[in-house]
């Protein structure tokens, strides 16, 4: 069964108000064309989450189609900070639900093993806790353990309404390898009620029977398949290309205030028709061929 | 052509960070100085150390730098590449991690570290980075060493958000919280500090070659205990130095 | 050469169990006639079916028959090779599974099913295979299909030992044990039976061709819910005999 | 650091009484030659846990090394029931703590992932539940979900002393891969205090590290790496060689009586002196060679 679809439709799946759950990690395998067609598609209220927070999530929440983020803190690594998620933070137009990388991949497992809550001996003692105590009281609790008597703290699952994940390799069927660390991505995939894949790669199920140790992501959880190489620009996608520094370090400091992402909005989202229009206004093949990761070295 | 000062401040560092390691011990480390200091411990008297970083990464043996863990640079040649599930709940969380290398905005008197907002986060504050794995590393690693520049607003009797726990205000409240383990240094760029056993406050251990306990104490903002006798932090060998510079960080980049 | 008969009571099996299924659900089978009636109704009516095996395979297609799940023969071009967590936690704990096929020693008026031992569990008792996955399916796939066979040691008013849940004493008592779903059908080979919607107590549904409701009670040591008219179950198409013996079972191990 | 031992040394670290969890599924990947070894050492009073009970545990049962049997049921497939470890049970002369195959996994589980209790819907109702109350009430447990209020059972973490587990890539270090599905290997070794890795090749770390998204066991966790090819004979190893359909049989009729199953280890175990001893006596070069998988098919 194709579950092939274009960037538009996938994104058209989304109603506002969605939680979605994003795969990126700072500045690699970002849901940036995602990011994109959101904006353009005027897509509002999301919640966002994502263990660490990525360039994927900063856009978003600059453009102003996020209301909340579940996240355990992030940035743009030596590029700077989420710039767009920061200002929201602080100006109070963004809320924030703030883990830390384990108490959030803790949520997404239990969301993905069925479990009712999940006890974890982070964020105990600390100021993250008792913000979540003001913020979401109703997403953590406390529990006796019945074999030592010691009260534990424990968190409640975490279900997205969709995981949109940029992988290396899927079939049209939605079966997905990821190359590389995958941080948090299978428990955000198992734990939501749906999967929107978007590969650089499209390969025959054959390929898929041929190495099926592999499969990190099972079709019968993928809702969409999106084939479009180098979506994940300017972040990098292991074993595919490189990070575009150059545009990083022009997108750090455009978000730096309102009006300069403005601007760069203006031009890289609603100044282009679609993907395509975007890559060659980035630098078309000649630049993105210099991003292409080297074989061996895989970046 | 200049010549080489013979090490500068962050190579100290890094050296001091890593005579902390011992041979064997799992090492769960973010980017930066730490790296350097585990790697040089790899590379000299703890060859059988594991390193870690939380997104999935185990041992990698990285010939490019990297802008962050983010970077596949960093990647390079990994004896595993997994997830936060298995490196931060099946190592750290199961109790396994040895060492964690922590850093941030700012830390206090009690280890307590700051990686989240500075100002009033009831009012006016300025939001950074957060947590990350900073915060299950402090809860569930055996011990961490907290590298920090020394400036006064770095360095301060209470943080103003207790992201990654220490000794909280010290004494048990740690254990009261629920947790073991605890800092067990704090590395500057002026001294090493260690923590009083009772009280779990920072206590001076040693002074870096060309400081003195003015130096030191002029550049906090709180009091840390200071015995009668402050010891020398050992300068870098000139292997050591030669090993940061010409193999663990040719570009410069974390070690200045 | 002797003629084929039109079909066997297993392949009679196979068919009414594929028959169940609908395109698109998630599987979740042991092996046997299940794999079987899986199979059949991915080639026939249900293309899109996922088919899970406990151990961590779904969806393989093999080429020669295996003697068990632990057969590599079965996970032969298989979409994913996992784990039992994988499998059993983060598809079927999740909920996602939406029917699981079970088999055993013995089931009874309620559903409930015994692969664990017969006899007197605190006195003398032969213990056989045990849960598997059973237990773990039957407790929450949405939706359980009995196949066994028709006879009256195996179809008993109460097991000797329930393994694997199903309406335990009828009624409410299953929702209050605190699980959803439940068996939808219990497949022999001389008919199908389902549940009464109250009481939860095994109703005759259908009569295999060739069997009479006497035949069917003969062989069954408790009185099912026999309603006034009893249909008499669809029989194979030669199209489906064909592909269960030319390329679903072609060594007849498991269709007979 | 190099981990080789021969099997001898790595079975010898194990002392009577110690849990060991074991790598096989039926007639899959069992430690088999590991098994023979314990019995010729003459280990005693050991706890062996498995999800699904296997030939391995079989043998160790039939030969009196084990006290007490955690598992989720088990068989040798189409070969026949687990003789020894139902006779056993039925004779009261081993403790069998029974499971089903998701709440022994999510036993291994919590136990890898330091969580002090897991929540399970499994086991509700049922008599395996009756049993354990009354078998091993210490490790199961109800908690109330703070969220919604209702009971859960819980399950007590799993922390074998070692797990022993049959792979066919490792290194020296005790890194190692598993090929096709790996049942509840990878939560058997992460809640183990430390592992025993028998392996049919052996690779430089250097293989290792050109795909290091399949390591599924890190060699820090590990103590012992046993090089030993066919180790897990008769039981299949995937991509390394078929079971022995034959010998197979023949232990499952051997079994069927305490006599019949000396016999077989008179012969089988003590009749020889190592590992090397045992192929010759199965049959040699030109029988194994028969079992070796065929490439395309693994197996």
């Amino acid at each position: 069964m194709t579950k092939l679809s274009t960037l538009a439709e996938a994104v058209a799946s989304i109603p506002s108000g969605a939680h979605v759950a994003l795969s990126g990690f700072a500045i690699t395998r970002c849901n940036m064309a995602f990011a994109r067609e959101v904006i353009r598609q005027g897509i509002r209220r999301l919640t966002v989450s994502q263990c660490v927070g990525a360039m994927d999530a900063d856009m978003l929440a600059g453009a102003g189609a996020v209301e909340r983020i579940i996240y355990g803190g992030g940035s743009l690594d030596r590029f700077g900070r989420l710039n767009c998620v920061n200002r929201g933070i602080e100006e109070g137009t963004l809320v924030a639900e703030e883990y830390s990388s384990l108490s959030l991949a803790f949520r997404y497992l239990a969301g993905a093993l069925g479990l009712p809550f999940i006890p974890i001996r982070s964020l105990r003692g600390s100021d993250i806790l008792k913000r979540l105590q003001e913020l979401a009281p109703a997403e953590i609790g406390y529990v006796d353990d019945p074999f030592t008597g010691d009260n534990w703290l424990v968190l409640k699952p975490l279900i997205p309404d969709v995981a949109v994940v940029q992988v290396q390799v899927a079939d049209e069927g939605g079966n997905a390898w990821i190359m590389g660390p995958r941080w948090d991505n299978e428990e955000q995939v198992k734990a939501s009620k749906r999967t929107i894949v978007i590969t650089e790669h499209l390969v025959p199920t054959e390929v898929i029977r041929r190495e099926p140790e592999r499969t990190l992501i099972p079709g019968f959880r993928v809702s969409h398949v999106v084939h479009l190489p180098f979506a994940a620009h300017p972040t990098s996608v292991y074993r595919a290309y490189d990070y575009d520094a150059e545009h990083i370090r022009h997108y750090a400091e455009a978000t730096k205030t309102p009006e300069g992402f403005q601007k760069y909005l203006d031009k890289y989202v609603y100044g282009v028709q679609d993907h395509w229009g975007y890559l060659e206004l980035v630098g078309g093949l000649k630049h993105l061929n210099n991003l292409i990761a080297d074989p061996i070295l895989g970046y | 052509m200049k010549s080489e000062p013979e090490y500068t401040p962050f190579e100290l560092m890094a050296v001091a960070g890593a005579r902390e390691l011992k041979d064997g011990e799992i090492v769960a480390v973010g980017l930066g100085l730490p790296v350097v200091a585990t790697f040089l411990a790899k590379r000299t008297h703890a060859p059988h150390i594991t390193i870690l970083f939380e997104l999935g990464v185990v041992d990698p043996e990285p010939i490019h730098t990297g802008v962050g863990l983010a970077d596949p640079r960093v990647w390079y040649r990994a004896k595993i590449l997994s997830s936060f599930v298995d490196m931060l709940g099946m190592v750290l969380h199961r109790g396994l991690v040895d060492v964690g290398f922590l850093g941030g905005l700012e830390t206090d008197a009690y280890g307590n570290l700051n990686t989240t907002l500075l100002g009033d986060p009831k009012g006016k504050f300025r939001h950074f980075v957060g947590s990350g794995g900073a915060n299950d590393i402090a809860s569930s690693a055996r011990r961490t060493i907290i590298i920090i520049r020394h400036e006064a607003r770095k360095l301060n009797e209470a943080v103003s958000f207790v992201t990654s726990p220490g000794y909280l205000r010290g004494y048990g409240e740690r254990a009261s919280a629920g947790l073991q383990g605890g800092p067990s240094r704090v590395i500057t760029d002026k001294a090493v500090f260690g923590f009083d056993p009772e009280s779990k406050r920072m206590r001076l251990e040693s002074i870096h070659p060309g400081n003195t306990v003015e130096d030191v104490l002029a550049n906090l903002s709180f009091q840390p205990i200071v015995p009668d006798a402050v010891s020398t932090t050992e300068p870098p060998t000139a292997e050591q130095v030669r090993l940061i510079r010409e193999e663990i960080d040719p570009e410069r980049v974390y070690a200045g």
